[in-house]
């Protein structure tokens, strides 16, 4: 029998190396997996690339994985927020390193490795500073920049449901990066709110097959369980 | 002069929404256009964090964390509207999938090209979301704006100076005094507001305008 | 308000002209859209290039357009089959022509072009007699070659249910090329078996939104109304 | 000498499949393979027409012509399984995802190349399907096939004659006679059937074979 499922987000992340590129889910706070990058700081791992649409919002998650100082660059399309005040000190200072994707073609290179494509060409960008000293072609009349796939050592992304095959399902606009994450790192581990019986989830309305991830933390599960203990 | 406010401004870039567009509203005063949209209309508004069917702001206390727009703010989702990754949020996108998106700018040039993104302050730091995307993929981009900074400075210009979002992608723009669009003549007037005219909008615009506005016979 | 929906094959299918680049979904029979190609026969369009994962099955569908001798050329990735016998004969007598895709480029080609990407470097088919004089390049060590997007003028597709704003589900392995050619046509026609009232498709489990889609077509209300008009 | 049977070369590859790999059995004999696979294992079985978690085939008359395999054999699915279109299932194939495939083969080179599609007739009216993606994207691609044609000729060769499907992609050899690993080294053979002989088996190989059978220590 396979089961995928961990009921302990310490166990999910325990063998995430220094240097790793960290693919981590979320649209601002929505679909971020606040619990798997919380045990994540526990954890350890130092020098990180995080790839992640933003650099973290107030002091939670991602923006205290950042302040504890664990990431050393940081690729995402929008880090500049309200409340990156965590980031935005840290990029002044010189203490982490930026790479600013838009936000497409972020989403489309984590598609291309996650499919296998060793290229693409993308119009996006093209004549703007974030074009500067790329490759570029004319295809039928319109421009096109020379993009790569983004590859993950990890993915930490939230779903909503999942079975011990690893299928998911996601809560609305959580969804976000959670999918195409899924299938751009080796690794991937998904906390979900609720782990369901294999068969529960609609065959027709899985969102990420099981194949693309590889542990599923019950956050559920692990919370009756540091209730048992406490 | 009679100077359109924010609300005007909105509501006459929705005007220009045909029923049944596939529309997405950049972050800010663009997201105002959605509430001058006539009511009982199907109009088809994206947000590229995945929805498509975007309703309005939820009732207070009926917030949901997890369903917010590309602002960030709390919306909802009207019945026939669903949810997709950013996969396939980006491919409606740049696929030209979208009728029109309307962009905030920085500066409009008069060949089209768009600044909406960065200030070129090298102390800044840059932030560019979806709006290269927006700028690249949509059918017809529109921006509004106002006409001039705070310091009343022309926002359209012979040549942009800050850092480009996109180029020649600007299709028309709404400001507080005029309707403009890009054409391969050049700057065409459409209209100007009630007790401005055509040669002093001209005076403080830094670009070359036309006047393309349409006479009604009956004028 | 906004309904997509045409109860009649006939009038769905009207301006589609002669030479037009015509996505047909279907993976064999499944997925096939019968009725839309019956209707496309019917109203004559000829010298159409035809995109499909197969090059007809039997008699029917696909196999009768050609056999009709309405497909000028085909796209496909698996012509040969036990009962492809009406393209065999058209093929071997010179009178179709035939680009053959592996179904993977075929697959990803179709994708690019709904995304809007101006090419992509594959890794399929490479040192292979099917990227003979195409562009190729090493990529990280692997090897790769440029393909092209595949754009249609109309995309026929099958799906199971859908709405009065073209939102569609599938149904089990009937989905296949549907949503990748349904975003990859400038106009997609549909042909669902049931028309569902707007919000009754759950909104997690959408899988082609109506974006993609321009014309629905009921086949139950089409046949309610033959079986009036009877 | 004990050639296999078709069943026991199909029961021979199935030993090699670990519980929990994810799985793609091409067209024809190997499709087979899942019928040796333990009971009661979870085996995750790909067809690249949209489904993962396929089960065996439906009883008599429950048949759905909905739901079939990339043979287009009428197929089940297990709880857990799901369906997708052809985007997302040629990105599980060319991504990686796959652990292993298993193809037939017209040949296959001493080098992994491998030729399975077309056998090169000006006549014959060519179809790939998904077998280059296959061969290029599967972690492990594995070939089963019967070591000699019809005509005695061997399906093992220095070099394909036929048109190749991938390049050095194959990494074992599942024949009527033998397995045969593809390494940096060569052809490695790791077993032989009964009473088959390494002098006899390269006899009748026409490609440099290397014994790499592994004796127990009992032997």
């Amino acid at each position: 029998m396979i089961d995928k499922s961990i009921n302990n987000v310490a166990e999910a992340v325990r063998d995430i190396p220094d240097g790793a590129v960290v693919l981590v889910g979320g649209f601002g706070t929505a679909g971020m997996p606040v619990e798997l990058v919380d045990a994540l700081i526990d954890q350890g791992a130092r020098e990180l690339t995080i790839v992640s649409n933003n650099a973290g919002n107030g002091e939670q998650g991602l923006a205290a994985l950042i302040k504890a100082r664990r990431v050393r660059r940081i690729l995402c399309s929008f880090p500049r927020q309200a409340d990156s005040h965590v980031f935005d000190e840290l990029y002044r200072a010189g203490s982490i390193e930026l790479e600013v994707v838009p936000q497409g073609n972020l989403a489309c290179r984590l598609e291309a490795a996650g499919a296998g494509l060793g290229a693409i060409f993308t119009p996006t960008a093209y004549g703007t500073q974030l074009a500067e000293g790329k490759e570029t072609r004319t295809i039928d009349g319109k421009h096109y920049v020379l993009e790569y796939p983004i590859h993950g050592d990890v993915a930490l992304i939230k779903a909503h449901r999942g079975d011990r095959w690893g299928n998911l399902v996601y809560n609305k606009s959580a969804r976000n990066f959670g999918p195409i994450m899924a299938r751009a790192a080796r690794c991937t581990i998904a906390q979900v709110n609720e782990l369901v019986p294999l068969g529960a989830l609609d065959p027709e309305a899985v969102v990420t097959p099981g194949i693309f991830v590889q542990r599923i933390v019950n956050l559920a599960a692990g919370q009756a369980l540091a209730e048992g203990l406490a | 002069m009679n100077r359109r406010s924010r609300e005007e401004l909105a509501a006459r870039v929705a005007l220009d929404i045909p029923e049944g567009a596939y529309v997405n509203l950049g972050i800010g005063l663009p997201t105002t256009v959605a509430n001058f949209l006539p009511a009982g209309g199907d109009y088809f508004l994206h947000s590229e964090n995945g929805l498509l069917g975007m309703g309005p702001a939820p009732a207070p206390g009926e917030e949901d964390p997890e369903l917010i727009n590309a602002g960030k703010q709390h919306v909802t989702l009207l019945p026939g509207g669903c949810y997709f990754h950013h996969g396939d949020s980006f491919a409606m996108i740049r696929g030209g999938h979208i009728d029109i998106c309307v962009l905030g700018a920085f500066q409009v040039a008069r060949n089209g090209d768009l600044a909406n993104w960065h200030l070129g302050d090298p102390d800044a730091i840059p932030a560019v979301g979806g709006a290269m995307d927006l700028a690249v993929g949509a059918r017809q981009v529109y921006v509004m704006m106002e006409h001039l900074t705070r310091t009343g400075e022309s926002k359209i210009v012979e040549r942009c100076t800050y850092p480009l979002t996109g180029i020649g992608c600007v299709k028309r723009i709404y400001t507080d005094l005029a309707v403009i669009d890009v054409t391969a003549r050049g700057l065409e007037v459409r209209e100007t507001v009630a007790g401005l005219t055509f040669e002093h909008l001209q005076s403080i615009t830094a670009a070359p305008l036309i006047d393309g506005r349409q006479r009604s016979a009956l004028a």
